[in-house]
């Protein structure tokens, strides 16, 4: 909760200093624009090698979800895109701000030095549990992941927002009037 | 404790009894516990620790340590189960039905059986808790809400009897301590030091006022009235885990009676296992007299004729029902690998009640005691040819029938439930009064003006 | 440990004065019931054991626990038959090619919990209305052996009429009497 | 449920095939939120997480060269299926191609080479001083170098053999069963020294000299599959069921599938094939060939009457066979197997062959042209290179994918000793490679490229389906051609290879655009003209003096002992694979141990019981061997399995049971191959032990009438197409309407909220006329249902998890379990598993609702709602619930079923079971649902036939149907709808999804 609302906080704040600066700079300003984070250590959820910001690539650039995990709308399993897709932009794309550059930096060494980044897992279902993403953004739509993952696009730092327990899931089952049936997620 | 409660009435050990003799020599049974007790109390102990030490080898390595082995799923575990619910029925059933049927010679020796009753059904509790594989989710079986929104299903033998035996429970716990509150005012009116204090609490303010009385009395009465019923539900419910199951020689219209009445034999042979030697170390001779175990005998008398024809009418059906897998179990039964269990369990159950019959037998104390013996072994074998047996002899998968040998591990447990059960007995009858005071006294003459005073 | 006030007040009403008589023999004691009762509203008796006699002799209104009794085992069954069918439905699952809601099942869970409930009122029953009664009787005298072997008689007396009480009880052949 | 094993593992693991990230080992109850989550560095294009990439290659377990199909999750290889384009196997696959998957991953795997040390221990050593090593000492031994290798028919071959060219080597091949005597014997007959095609599936009799070609026999999974279209049944068409007869002392997997079993004298199935032919040139039962003639005064020497007392089978019976061989029209005879072990085997094959030439089989059914790629090595080469060993000739031995120290225990030895330096290419440690001075590993069969040429017109590729589990290990090819001072690795060499034979065939097309079609389809397939052959004039020779009975090694007694390849372990080569161990044998039913089988009247006679120990002792060597009591092996004959009796190759083979090969002789008969049958004195020794049987109890197991129904193939034929003969009695009439409205009452009880609408009913088909009990579909369920095979401590215990099932009964005849009186003895097989019942005893009795019914019909079991009440299994009439008694899943537990990284192989899509659970089949319930996403992704539905449970997948004669049963047109609803359905115990009302097709057995006359 407590680190929670600090973040609230200083998003509020750095939009307050971002949103004049792109006013002055002639073109409309972006429908969001990710905050500048001066205290990484107060963030919401766990700290990742990597500091990756979704509310930067899905939020500010609209980089849809499927552009990296491509595989969540035709596997069971979303994977976790490869350092390749990373260097695919990030060889030309180097950041704006020093901050920026010095985390893609670290693209760059890992794509470099063949040794990709050990993301700390966030979302973990137990392993007697099948969730297969395929048929949920058929049936949801490629916008819908945020029903689990919250709105991604919008965290600095990605954290759980969903409990991810059955009832949870249940719920949900419940309300759309789709199956309750154990075997199709216990097998 | 202080003399006070131990002093033997001076008078004469003969003749009527007075209602100050009762108090006292009750009274007397409390307390000052002596070296032999200790032996026994420690040696229920020890056994209670084997048994836990088994327990916790089970648990962290899983139920592969004992023997079951396909198709024999279920074994020694839930033998033990119906075993010591078995033994918890005469309790009820003397307090509860004798009660009803205003039959007097109960008074002496209720109380003994229904603590014998509430400990077995602790203990009977305990086995299907140790026998699932996931023993840290017992309480999936219980209806409370959950995140999950799952429920228990009300359609399995295995949750009635979780509401059976809880209920069984619940109720003869509630049989006991409201027999006892009278009594153990009366002891707290003899007792002194700490005792006093406990007692005094445990009597909740009895002082057989006549309002008390007059709530009182109904209220034994009903609890009676339900426990009735109950006492023979309980065991039929046990009986159905089997009954509902197709296993040929389990999937028999006569298991309910014939699980009660077999629960009532064993249980009049542990309270007669029980009484012999309480009677001794306590003197109660005259008041737990021959013609109490006499009438003990009779009830097993009973009971054991319903088993054998039981038995007898199972072997019947068996061969005229003409069904194949039916008659194959009980060929196996009779001359297959576990004969010689099948045939423990005749020899016990079956033939040496008949022993019975003469009155020379039935009030001969060790006779009794012996016979009383040899049913609780052929109860317990009984159960045990019934599950493991006939389960192992699976006659209808021709290809998995298999063997079944016990391990230490079931040994162990079956061995700490004995300690268990025997270790809160003991404590018991040492605390609190191990025979009914105030209901002796009502098979006690009154005492009148004219007739002959005492002290 | 202390109790409470408000429990001191439950377990320890005010002391009530009176006479308090000792009887050994059950007939002196059910005579000196007799003659209360026609004078005297309330007095209380002691006795180590249920008599009938002295019951007759005492013929009090039948005891409400039977209600408590009744009541138990009505809403014991009710909440058997709701929780069976109503978690049956609640999330429907097939067992067996069975009946989602089957009541013949049910009705073994319906009765046992018709008994315990059914035990367990009768069991608050007795302590209330015990309790109940204590509380209008107030503290009053009592003696160890009314467990054990003695009779008694407690007849609530203002210091006034006690000497009549004391009188009487002697007559029906108390074995002492005193004032408590 | 131990989440170590599952498939969060495999997502944690991506990183090894691309970063190169070590897997990170995760256990205990909940490890998920610690978890670290590696990225590949390169998504390999043709890998999506959480779906199977397929790849095509060869199966290298025995020579057979099946096609397989590689199911590769996240870059781990996790089950192998037939490529349904392999003209072999089409599509299907056996136990042992299965358990290649557990060679892969096996955890006694070598990594790194290994040299002998100064203190005589293998070291480990660097390649380049290996190498550096080895071409020092090859530079010395010029001349005097050997080469053993398995049946190589590809390119690895033609390497070896450039090499050993070079080196002035020599390149000896070397499988312990060769099939000598069968290329003699068509050397004899037809002066054609090579392995026909048998076309069984066209053929209208089958009759089978000692060849068990459902079992170890050339290509069993073809065989099986043609025998099963041959011999199988289908009401109501017209030309149907080829007869099948096995004639040999012991009845193999093939004699219990035959319709008649023809016990004959050991030796003597040449004599017999001779009076067949004699039978048939004489009432001209057949249109007999041009120089049918001249045979007709030799083969009447060997009338019916004339060898009848020899082959111990009384005239009539002979003519009878006869008769009905010839009157089939295009009958096949066989020789393998144990005829032709035998020091006459090569006659004997000879002499079938001519009983195939009078009855006009060559040609027809007996094809030559399309020959099986066996075409070189003989069991005399080695032996020769043995003595050349001995005499020190031999200064540098390299052994590749044979293993002789196992099947040569004496001679082999000694000469080995006198060999300065040993070199293995092994990649497990073997008894050879354990005694090498250097060893090399060489990658699994799945990890490299390669080819094969199992069949003429078939080249088999062979492809590297996972990066190498061993990541040190090199290919043989690779160090071959270093060795060789070649540029360039195997693959290079291979498409070398290949380019003349892609010129051939690739219609136009490029060899760049030809060769991956090539990998797509696993080879090149092509059609090879057939090669006609006319009887040579030694054929005269043998017809002229009768081949005797031959006289086997040893006077000790008069008992013959037969040795024969296990059906799990072939030749030893799988001993050291858990799921072959664990495979109960399907004629013995015994996992884990070797046996010796007994006719129960010698049993008598010797008084001794299952279990008892046997010395056997024979003159080149004594066994101590438990005894297994028989009906189906002839009074005067012993039979031992090979395979078992390692002293070395692994935990799971490591001094395991004894070593058949120890009582054979090692020098090679007349027709150079080896005798695989002695004489032996057999003596009590007083000691006893338990078998791991998966059968009954000495109670005694029946004829299991109840499940297994066989109609004599009169009746079946006769059967109308709406007759149900196995239906239990309609309810009387006062009952019908009451059950009618009772059931219609249930219904509608019971569909509410999932269960509401339509709904699929998922159920089976299993037809006993073609399943043969070979139990490939056992291993299937293993490995794609995630099975812990248990050790057979426990299977002792009766606690192996096989969801499926192969029981095995005997039937008439005399001995343990005979049925009914006057049939002759014959066994019958049934797959059981969970019957998916529609009123399931199973359900209604758990507390916690583990065990429910699904809406689509599945008998559906919640492994994390299980709480191990174990009343379900008590409950299941059918016995095919599995209870989780230890945590096998346990890393570094006394149970451990995967020590790593045999865990790499576990199907993600399926939960790893916890200790303490109930699990049963749920007609691969993950299959279905995976087939469902599919549908609904591409918006359809569920196609009949696309959703394949593992074992009907692998079952190589297709006996096992799966569908939907309320869709009629689906082929299992019209199954279940066939004359010879029934359920087993119906009579419960149990309504089962499995429906059981009655085996035919064809008694003739």
């Amino acid at each position: 909760m407590r680190s929670g609302s600090r973040v609230a906080a200083g998003i509020a704040l750095a939009m307050a200093t971002s949103v004049p600066a792109a006013a002055q700079s002639g073109q409309p300003a972006p429908a969001f624009t990710a905050p500048v984070i001066s205290d990484t250590g107060s963030l919401h959820g766990p700290r990742q090698p990597i500091f990756f910001r979704h509310d930067v690539h899905a939020g500010q650039n609209r980089v849809p979800c499927l552009y990296c995990h491509y595989s969540a709308a035709i596997s069971s399993e979303p994977g976790i895109p490869s350092v390749q897709t990373c260097a695919g932009c990030h060889m030309m794309v180097g950041g704006s701000t020093p901050t920026y550059q010095a985390e893609i930096k670290k693209v760059r060494d890992a794509w470099n030095h063949k040794a990709p980044p050990q993301w700390v897992r966030i979302h973990a279902l137990p392993g007697f549990v099948h969730f297969p993403h395929l048929r949920h953004i058929k049936a949801l739509g490629s916008e819908s992941c945020t029903t689990c993952h919250g709105d991604v696009g919008h965290m600095v730092q990605v954290y759980q927002v969903a409990p991810l327990t059955m009832g949870w899931c249940i719920s949900c089952h419940l309300q759309k009037q789709v199956t309750r049936d154990c075997l199709v997620c216990h097998y | 404790m202080t003399d006070t409660t131990t002093a033997r009435p001076p008078e004469r050990a003969t003749g009527a009894m007075s209602y100050d003799y009762v108090t006292r020599t009750v009274a007397g049974t409390l307390g000052n516990p002596g070296r032999g007790y200790y032996t026994l109390l420690g040696t229920a102990v020890t056994l209670l620790g084997i048994g836990i030490l088994c327990l916790l080898f089970l648990l962290r390595y899983g139920l592969g340590l004992a023997g079951y082995s396909m198709p024999t799923y279920w074994a020694v575990y839930i033998t033990c189960f119906v075993f010591w619910v078995g033994i918890a029925h005469s309790g009820t059933l003397i307090s509860a039905i004798l009660f009803l049927f205003r039959s007097g010679w109960r008074t002496a020796v209720y109380r003994v059986a229904e603590v014998m009753t509430v400990f077995a059904v602790m203990t009977a509790g305990l086995f299907p808790l140790i026998h699932i594989g996931r023993q840290w989710f017992f309480y999936w079986l219980v209806p409370y809400p959950n995140e999950r929104g799952l429920w228990p299903n009300f359609k399995s033998p295995l949750v009635w009897d979780e509401f059976a035996v809880g209920t069984y429970f619940t109720v003869s716990t509630v049989f006991l301590i409201m027999g006892l509150i009278p009594d153990i005012a009366a002891v707290r009116d003899v007792a002194t030091g700490w005792r006093r204090k406990l007692y005094a609490v445990t009597a909740l303010g009895w002082r057989g006022t006549n309002e008390q009385w007059r709530h009182y009395r109904p209220a034994y009465l009903y609890l009676a009235a339900l426990a009735t019923p109950l006492v023979l539900s309980v065991h039929s419910v046990v009986s159905w885990d089997f009954a509902m199951a197709q296993v040929p020689a389990w999937h028999e219209t006569i298991f309910a009676p014939y699980f009660v009445a077999g629960a009532i034999y064993s249980g009049c042979a542990m309270v007669i296992t029980l009484l012999v030697p309480l009677r001794k170390f306590f003197q109660l001779e005259r008041i737990v007299t021959i013609r109490h175990f006499e009438n003990l005998a009779k009830l097993c008398l009973l009971t054991g004729m319903i088993v054998c024809y039981a038995y007898c009418v199972e072997y019947f059906v068996a061969w005229y029902g003409g069904a194949t897998p039916e008659r194959e179990a009980f060929v196996y039964r009779a001359v297959g690998r576990f004969w010689w269990a099948g045939w423990t369990m005749n020899v016990c159950n079956a033939f040496l009640p008949w022993l019975l019959w003469f009155k020379k037998v039935r009030t001969n104390i060790s006779a009794l005691f012996v016979i009383s013996i040899f049913v609780n072994v052929g109860m317990w074998m009984e159960r045990f040819v019934i599950i493991a047996i006939h389960l192992a002899g699976e006659p209808f998968e021709p290809f998995v029938r298999a063997g079944y040998n016990a391990t230490w591990a079931d040994w162990g447990i079956m061995a700490g439930s004995f300690g268990w059960f025997f270790m809160w007995f003991l404590l018991f009858v040492k605390n609190f009064p191990a025979v009914s005071v105030a209901e002796v006294k009502e098979e006690l003459a009154a005492p009148r003006r004219g007739a002959a005073r005492h002290a | 440990m202390k109790p409470g006030p408000a429990l001191a007040a439950i377990f320890h009403p005010p002391p009530t004065p009176g006479v308090l008589g000792v009887f050994g023999h059950l007939d002196a004691t059910v005579e000196a019931i007799r003659e209360l009762k026609r004078g005297h509203a309330t007095f209380t008796v002691y006795s180590p054991l249920p008599r009938h006699e002295l019951e007759e002799a005492l013929d009090q209104p039948v005891s409400p626990v039977r209600m408590f009794t009744l009541v138990g085992g009505i809403a014991g069954c009710a909440i058997g038959a709701w929780l069976t069918l109503y978690m049956s439905y609640d999330w429907p699952v097939q067992v067996g090619g069975k009946t989602i809601g089957s009541i013949p099942p049910y009705v073994v869970i319906m009765f046992e919990m018709t008994v315990l409930f059914g035990a367990l009122l009768s069991l608050f029953g007795v302590a209330f209305n015990v309790l109940l009664a204590a509380r209008h009787q107030g503290t009053i005298a009592y003696d160890p052996r009314f467990t054990n072997d003695r009779f008694g008689i407690f007849v609530p007396a203002a210091a006034a009429e006690a000497g009549t009480v004391e009188a009487l009880l002697k007559r029906c052949g108390a074995e002492e009497v005193r004032r408590g | 449920m131990s989440e170590g094993m599952n498939r969060r593992r495999f997502l944690t693991v991506l990183g090894a095939t691309g970063g190169g990230a070590a897997a990170l080992g995760a256990c205990g109850v909940d490890p998920e939120r610690s978890q670290k989550l590696i990225p590949y560095l390169v998504q390999p294009e043709d890998q999506v997480p959480g779906t199977a990439t397929w790849y095509a290659t060869t199966c290298r377990e025995c020579p057979a060269g099946c096609g397989l199909h590689a199911k590769v999750r996240e870059g781990r290889v996790i089950k192998l299926e037939g490529n349904p384009e392999s003209p072999i196997n089409g599509g299907r696959l056996c136990a042992r191609g299965q358990a290649a998957l557990e060679g892969v991953y096996n955890p006694d795997r070598l990594g790194d080479p290994l040299a002998r040390g100064v203190q005589g221990k293998l070291e480990r050593i660097s390649w380049d001083d290996a190498l550096a090593q080895l071409h020092a000492k090859l530079a010395a031994a010029r001349g005097r170098i050997a080469f053993v290798t398995g049946n190589e028919t590809g390119s690895f071959g033609d390497l070896v053999d450039e090499w050993t060219k070079a080196v002035g080597a020599t390149h000896v091949t070397y499988e312990p069963f060769a099939f000598e005597a069968l290329r003699e014997g068509n050397r004899l007959a037809f002066g054609i020294d090579a392995v026909p095609w048998y076309d069984l599936a066209s053929a209208r009799y089958i009759l089978s000299f000692g060849a068990d070609f459902l079992d170890t026999w050339l290509s069993p999974v073809a065989y099986q599959n043609a025998f099963a279209r041959a011999h199988g049944f289908t009401s109501g068409r017209d030309v149907t069921m080829a007869k099948s007869v096995f004639v040999g002392p012991r009845m193999f997997l093939t004699g219990m599938n035959a319709d008649e079993w023809v016990a004959a004298t050991p030796g003597t199935e040449g004599l017999l094939a001779l009076a067949l032919a004699a039978v048939i040139v004489e009432e001209r039962l057949a249109p007999l060939p041009a120089d049918a003639g001249r045979l007709h005064e030799l083969l009447a020497r060997h009338a019916p009457a004339a060898v009848a007392g020899a082959v111990g089978i009384d005239a009539p019976a002979i003519e009878r066979l006869a008769r009905e061989f010839a009157g089939a029209q295009g009958g096949v005879a066989l020789a393998g197997g144990m005829a032709t072990h035998y020091p006459n085997g090569a006659e004997i094959a000879a002499a079938v062959n001519i009983l195939n030439y009078v009855a006009g089989a060559v040609g027809k059914t007996v094809r030559f042209g399309p020959n099986q790629g066996l075409a070189r090595g003989t069991f005399r080469e080695l032996t020769d290179l043995v003595t050349a060993m001995e005499a020190g000739k031999i200064a540098v031995l390299l052994v590749h994918g044979a293993n002789p120290g196992h099947s040569l225990t004496g001679a082999f030895w000694q000469a080995w000793g006198k060999v300065a330096y040993k070199v293995s290419f092994s990649s497990d440690l073997d008894e050879t490679a354990s005694a090498a001075d250097l060893v090399l590993p060489d990658l699994h069969p799945l990890e490299q490229w390669s080819d094969s040429r199992p069949r003429a017109g078939v080249w088999a590729l062979q492809q590297p389906v996972m990066q190498p589990v061993a990541a040190n290990a090199r290919p043989a090819g690779d160090v071959l051609l270093t060795l060789a001072g070649k540029s360039g690795t195997f693959k290079d060499y291979l498409q070398t290879k290949w380019r003349p034979l892609a010129e051939r065939h690739a219609h136009g097309k490029s060899f760049e655009e030809f060769w991956p079609e090539l990998l797509q389809h696993g080879g090149l397939y092509v059609d090879v003209p057939r090669q006609w052959v006319r009887l040579g004039p030694q054929a005269t020779e043998l017809m002229r003096e009768a081949p005797a009975p031959p006289r086997f090694a040893g006077e000790a007694s008069d008992l013959v002992l037969i040795a024969f390849p296990s059906a799990a372990l072939y030749d030893g080569r799988g001993a050291n694979k858990p799921w072959l161990q664990e495979l109960p044998d399907p004629v013995s039913k015994i996992a884990w141990h070797a046996w010796v089988e007994l006719h129960p009247e010698t049993a008598a006679k010797w008084s001794v019981t299952d279990g008892d120990f046997l010395l056997l002792q024979s003159p080149f060597g004594a066994v101590r061997a438990p005894v297994w009591i028989t009906p189906a092996i002839r009074p005067d004959v012993l039979g031992v399995p090979i395979g078992q009796g390692h002293r070395a190759y692994g935990r799971y083979a490591r001094d395991r049971s004894f070593n058949a090969f120890d009582l054979l002789p090692e020098a090679p008969n007349a027709y150079g191959g080896r005798t695989f049958a002695v004489r032996v004195a057999a003596r009590t020794t007083g000691e006893h032990r338990f078998l791991a049987s998966s059968e009954g109890d000495p109670r005694g197991v029946g004829a299991g009438e109840d499940i297994i129904k066989v109609l004599p193939r009169a009746t079946a034929d006769a059967l109308a197409p709406t007759a149900h003969p196995f239906a239990e009695p309609a309810p009387p009439a006062y009952a019908a309407g009451a059950l009618a409205g009772w059931a219609e009452e249930q219904r509608a009880g019971a569909a509410l909220g999932n269960y509401a609408g339509k709904q699929p009913r998922w159920a089976m088909a299993i037809d006993l006329a073609r399943c043969t009990g070979c139990s490939a579909c056992v291993t299937a369920c293993y490995a794609e249902n995630n099975l812990p095979t248990v050790g057979e401590e426990l299977v002792l215990r009766r606690r192996q998890m096989s969801w499926m099932r192969i029981e095995r009964y005997w039937r008439g005849g005399e001995g343990r379990g005979a049925g009914e009186g006057g049939e002759p003895l014959h066994g019958v097989v049934t797959p059981m598993l969970c019957q998916q019942c529609e009123a399931a005893p199973c359900e209604p009795v758990c507390p916690v609702f583990a065990a429910y019914h699904t809406p689509d019909g599945l008998n559906g079991q919640v492994y994390n709602r299980c709480v191990g009440t174990r009343y379900c299994a008590n409950n299941c009439p059918y016995k095919v619930r599995y209870f989780n008694w230890y945590n096998f899943a346990e890393a570094g537990g006394e149970w451990e079923a995967w020590p790593s990284p045999l865990d790499w192989q576990l199907n993600p899509d399926v939960t790893v079971r916890e200790k303490g659970v109930m699990e049963k089949c749920t007609f691969c319930v993950q299959r279905i649902r995976g087939a469902q996403n599919r549908a609904r992704l591409e918006d359809r539905t569920v196609l009949d036939g696309e959703i394949v449970p593992a074992c009907a997948q692998s079952c190589p004669s297709e006996a096992i149907v799966f569908g939907d049963l309320h869709d009629k047109t689906s082929r299992v609803a019209q199954l279940a709808a066939d004359p010879r359905g029934y359920h087993v115990f119906e009579s419960l009302n149990t309504k089962p999804g499995i429906t059981y097709l009655a085996r035919v057995v064809d008694r003739g006359a």
